[in-house]
């Protein structure tokens, strides 16, 4: 039973994981990978766990000496949520410009993206039959 | 590859490294039985020595203070890597100023931006003394100009967050941060962001030596942060092409 | 910066420099606050990452096309910040806070030039596989924390040495490992750096290709060394060289073939960084103080050396337009200095001897001399010679004209990918556009001139690998152990490997480049048994994130995998 | 371990489940709302009250703000 919050993180970090690789919308991967990073939140305040101890914050109606549970990993777990927000919003930036490109690239090149813009088309760098004959 | 083979590969490679996932887990403590030195240390030392309540806060703007301007120069970069994506000429006109319809909405809406400000410098302001500071403080603070957004003012939120004086304010953040640490330097004679500044009483406003100073700006930082990102995007939302 | 980097080489040649933030000094050992350790190892890649930023910085002055806005020179003072900041932390997490800033910075960064869907691929691509990478990262740290409470890597090394290698360690070793590599692009975490690399604007490439890669490699050598060096040290050791020089060689020769089948000169250079890669790792993966040296010169030599190849490269498109080598085939002529920085770039990549990279490799393979793997030296030859050997063919297709301009065995770079069609409209010539690339060239092949660097270099090295020493310096404030005396001539091997593999670079790009000349026999016995398994490979190279990251799992599960069976 | 903290993890557990099977973006994006409130509960009972507090800024606010305004943008497109 006292696996249980240690097994979550695990949970949280595969499920992520599943979703990221059989994702076919950014966006939706781009959320997955939001819960995959909560698996690390987890994990660490999991870790910094102390039975029947208190959050660390002192006020003066809470006597000291109860002690309290580990305040390293608050601040690391603080410092992970930004770094998820951060990294959250670059990737769907990125998305929106794809979504703008990709609406431009099925106007003027001719093998016309599918209807719903498959965001992970790969892009052709594997043709390995030279399709250029224009020469310079 | 084709789909299947992925998903098979997927599956075999992800079944080992649970196994290994769990094989791991079993060797941390007990859930609930961690004994940490560093962070017993900290918490019987950080009430004495900073003056703060909030032993997190301490841990934040002091001990490992210079993580936490790693995180706000994220922030900053974010905002300028947003910027720098999204940074098209926005040529277009405004279709639609205002998202929404509902009279309720706005009006809820428009209700709820001064308390969630207020609740925001509240939370950011009391962060070393309760739960709370200068993030969680910052992102409500820039909730509530979204909620004028919600609330279908796009308009007044342009005027209320105007982008130079954002832009301006960010830096101002994360360079104070800085002046504060090098003023450990220069004024405390020894190390980047060394307390400098009067500790103070504890419990009350006016302590913590520069965590409070530092959790201010970073206060700043954040919210401007977060407004300049809201802005990035809701600009890109009303742009047509 | 660079200047204050070179004084901090010279500075901390003494004694390793311990900063700690806030004045927070240790307490009775054990660390409360963040530390930078500054020795001369980690104080030459920071000098390596002022250089190339420097170069960088010069050469976008004249290398974009429009106005380029604030913000672009803002994200890369702020990389620059967090490389070195990630070369010099010395706390577990604080590297990750670097880590994290500088993945952010170098997204923007890649995802410059938006107008290309490859190009928003490629940075899509990055940030992705690099987040899982982080969090890999960040998992293992948190196992670390819950076993020694400690984030400062001295002082988890103190811990763990007390206690066995038991699953915990092992998997955290191996997820951290894991995580850098991702970063590093190591085999098969290195799809997203090809992608990245081709479509970054050449200026940032620089940066991306000099030393981005080789940080995460560092930080390899800096985890094992410092924390793990007491737990996995002592009968453990063979199972993590193992481990590590496996990956190292495959990355090696893999990113090597790749290379040699590229036409266009970004991706081909961006292979070509994953060979090296390789090298580096099989260098650390030796677990020896002269291989950690040797790897640490490499990766100072062979950084200027792509340094100046991406200079050279970003001269060649604002020029000519186009810098893949069928189109651009014979429109060099005109730039007989950038020909020759490209060309003498490939004979550095190559090794040739007296230079830098040679230096940096005659150390390797003596380290490799000193535990038996006389088959290893050979190996990173071939490895060096093919990627040689791909820059070589390129600069005599495009500087000189020879050899035809169709060859259908090469992978043509996707449209837009490498220069696009703004920078064909207005090409530039200036001064700031190739003197970066000669002064970095100059500096990469003429480090092997400087005296007793490889000596010092093992000097150092065997003060950094000796972790209790360390420990006790950085936590209790010890003095620090006295400098080994270390003697270092290049033996007769060493000159053997470094020729051979020249030698073998040219003849390889003449191959490549008249492969037609060959008789017929030859060519379909060599393409029926090696045809099939590239045409593999290169398939295996196809842009589609959900696939990376399928590699990504495999690869975690395998390092991670064959590092407890090893072990056990 | 107090029952509270189970009933916190299973939630948590679930949530997480919920918002990687729901493929479709605008439901996922709610979805992704309520597993921020759960986890909140959970950093609660954890008794991490500073992390609960930034979860909830972030999974109630600006995280729904930048997902709803890209996909809102996508549709437009549409």
């Amino acid at each position: 039973m006292s696996f249980l919050p240690y097994a979550l993180a695990a949970w949280l970090f595969f499920v992520g994981l599943y979703g990221i690789v059989t994702s076919r919308h950014l966006v939706h991967l781009v959320v997955c990978l939001g819960v995959m990073q909560s698996s690390t939140y987890v994990l660490l305040l999991a870790i910094g766990y102390r039975t029947g101890k208190k959050a660390p914050i002192f006020t003066s109606g809470v006597p000291t000496k109860v002690g309290a549970v580990d305040p390293v990993v608050q601040a690391l777990t603080l410092t992970d949520v930004v770094v998820s927000v951060v990294a959250s919003a670059l990737i769907l930036a990125l998305v929106i410009e794809i979504w703008k490109r990709s609406g431009k690239l099925c106007r003027c090149s001719a093998p016309p993206c599918s209807a719903q813009p498959a965001i992970s088309c790969p892009h052709g760098s594997t043709t390995s039959s030279r399709l250029r004959s224009r020469q310079p | 590859m084709s789909p299947r083979v992925r998903l098979g590969l997927f599956g075999v490679s992800a079944a080992v490294l649970a196994c290994l996932f769990v094989w791991a887990l079993t060797g941390l403590p007990q859930f609930g039985a961690f004994q940490g030195e560093y962070g017993r240390i900290l918490n019987s030392a950080a009430g004495p020595e900073r003056h703060v309540t909030n032993v997190v806060s301490a841990v934040t703007f002091d001990y490992r203070g210079f993580d936490t301007l790693g995180e706000e120069v994220l922030l900053f970069t974010a905002v300028m890597a947003v910027a720098l994506l999204l940074r098209e000429a926005r040529s277009g006109d405004e279709r639609r100023a205002d998202a929404v319809r509902s009279d309720v909405v706005r009006a809820v809406g428009l209700f709820a931006v001064g308390p969630t400000v207020v609740m925001g410098l509240y939370v950011a302001a009391h962060g070393y003394l309760t739960p709370g500071g200068g993030f969680q403080g910052g992102v409500a603070t820039a909730s509530g100009l979204v909620l004028l957004y919600a609330a279908g003012r796009y308009r007044a939120y342009r005027a209320a967050s105007p982008k130079t004086l954002i832009d301006f304010a960010e830096g101002t953040g994360v360079g104070t941060y800085v002046v504060v640490g090098l003023a450990g330097i220069v004024v405390g004679g020894s190390a980047f962001l060394e307390n400098v500044v009067e500790l103070g009483v504890k419990g009350t406003l006016a302590s913590g030596g520069t965590i409070a100073i530092l959790n201010a700006v970073s206060g700043l930082a954040v919210a401007s942060a977060c407004v300049l990102i809201f802005h990035e995007f809701l600009e890109e939302l009303m742009t047509a092409k | 910066m660079t200047v204050l980097c070179v004084v901090l080489i010279f500075h901390s040649a003494h004694g390793t420099i311990t900063y700690w933030f806030g004045g927070w000094h240790p307490r009775n050992g054990i660390a409360i606050g963040i530390s930078f350790s500054v020795e001369p190892l980690g104080a030459g890649i920071a000098a390596l990452i002022g250089a190339l930023m420097t170069a960088a910085l010069v050469q976008s002055i004249d290398y974009f096309e429009e106005e380029v806005p604030p913000h672009f020179f803002v994200l890369m003072l702020v990389f620059l910040a967090s490389m070195i900041g990630f070369a010099l932390s010395s706390d577990l997490f604080n590297m990750f806070v670097f880590f994290e800033l500088m993945s952010t910075a170098a997204f923007g960064l890649t995802g410059y030039r938006i107008e290309h869907r490859s190009v928003l691929q490629g940075a899509i691509n990055f940030a992705v596989v690099n987040g899982i990478g982080a969090f890999l990262l960040l998992a293992g740290i948190a196992l670390l924390y819950g076993r020694t409470g400690a984030l400062n890597l001295a002082q988890i090394g103190q811990v763990l040495s007390r206690h066995g290698a038991d699953g915990l360690v092992i998997v955290a070793f191996g997820l951290i490992v894991v995580g850098l590599l991702t970063k590093a692009g190591a085999v098969p975490f290195h799809f997203w750096l090809s992608d990245a690399y081709a479509v970054a604007p050449a200026p940032v490439c620089v940066l991306f290709a000099g030393v981005m890669s080789d940080l995460g490699l560092h930080a390899v050598g800096r985890v094992y060394w410092v924390a793990f060096s007491g737990v996995l040290g002592n009968g453990h050791a063979d199972a993590v060289r193992g481990v590590l020089i496996g990956v190292g060689l495959l990355t090696a020769l893999v990113g090597a073939l790749m290379a040699f089948v590229q036409a266009g000169l970004k991706r081909m250079l961006a292979f070509i960084v994953i060979s090296h890669v390789g090298i580096f790792l099989t260098a650390i993966g030796l677990l020896t103080a002269r291989g950690l040296a040797g790897a640490t010169v490499y990766v100072v030599a062979d950084g200027l050396v792509k340094g100046a190849l991406f200079c050279a490269v970003g001269h060649l498109a604002r020029r000519v337009g186009h810098t893949d080598e069928l189109i651009a085939h014979g429109r060099g002529r005109s730039l007989p200095l950038t020909g020759t920085v490209v060309a003498l770039g490939a004979l550095g990549l190559a090794i040739l001897p007296p230079f830098g990279t040679f230096v940096a490799y005659s150390l390797v393979e003596r380290g490799a001399g000193g535990l038996g793997y006389h088959w290893l030296p050979p190996l990173l030859a071939i490895a060096t010679a093919v990627t040689g050997a791909s820059v070589l063919r390129a600069a005599a297709r495009i500087f000189l004209g020879l050899g035809p301009a169709e060859d259908d065995l090469l992978v043509a770079a996707p449209r837009g990918e490498e220069a696009d069609e703004g920078m064909r409209a207005a090409p530039r010539r200036g001064f700031l556009l190739w003197g970066p690339a000669v002064a970095l060239l100059v500096a990469g092949l003429g480090l092997g001139f400087a005296p007793g660097i490889a000596a010092h270099a093992v000097q150092h090295a065997e003060r950094f690998v000796d972790r209790p020493a360390v420990a006790r310096e950085t936590l209790h404030g010890a003095p620090p152990a006295p400098l080994p005396h270390v003697h270092e001539q290049i033996g007769a091997a060493g000159y053997a490997y470094g020729a051979g593999s020249a030698i073998l670079a040219v003849a390889l790009a003449w191959i490549g480049l008249y492969r037609r000349r060959i008789p017929e026999a030859f060519r379909r016995a060599a393409g029926a048994t090696a045809g099939p398994a590239v045409q593999r490979l290169k398939l295996l190279h196809d842009g589609v994130v959900g696939e990376y990251v399928t590699w990504l799992t495999a690869g975690a599960a395998a390092i991670t995998g064959l590092l407890a069976l090893l072990t056990r | 371990m107090i029952p509270l903290q189970v009933v916190a993890i299973v939630l948590v557990g679930l949530g997480g489940l919920a918002v990687v099977a729901a493929r479709d973006p605008l439901r996922q994006a709610l979805v992704l709302g309520v597993y921020g409130l759960t986890l909140v509960i959970l950093f609660v009972v954890l008794q991490a009250p500073d992390v609960a507090l930034s979860e909830l800024v972030v999974s109630t606010v600006a995280f729904p703000f930048i997902l709803f305004t890209a996909l809102a943008k996508m549709r437009d497109r549409e």
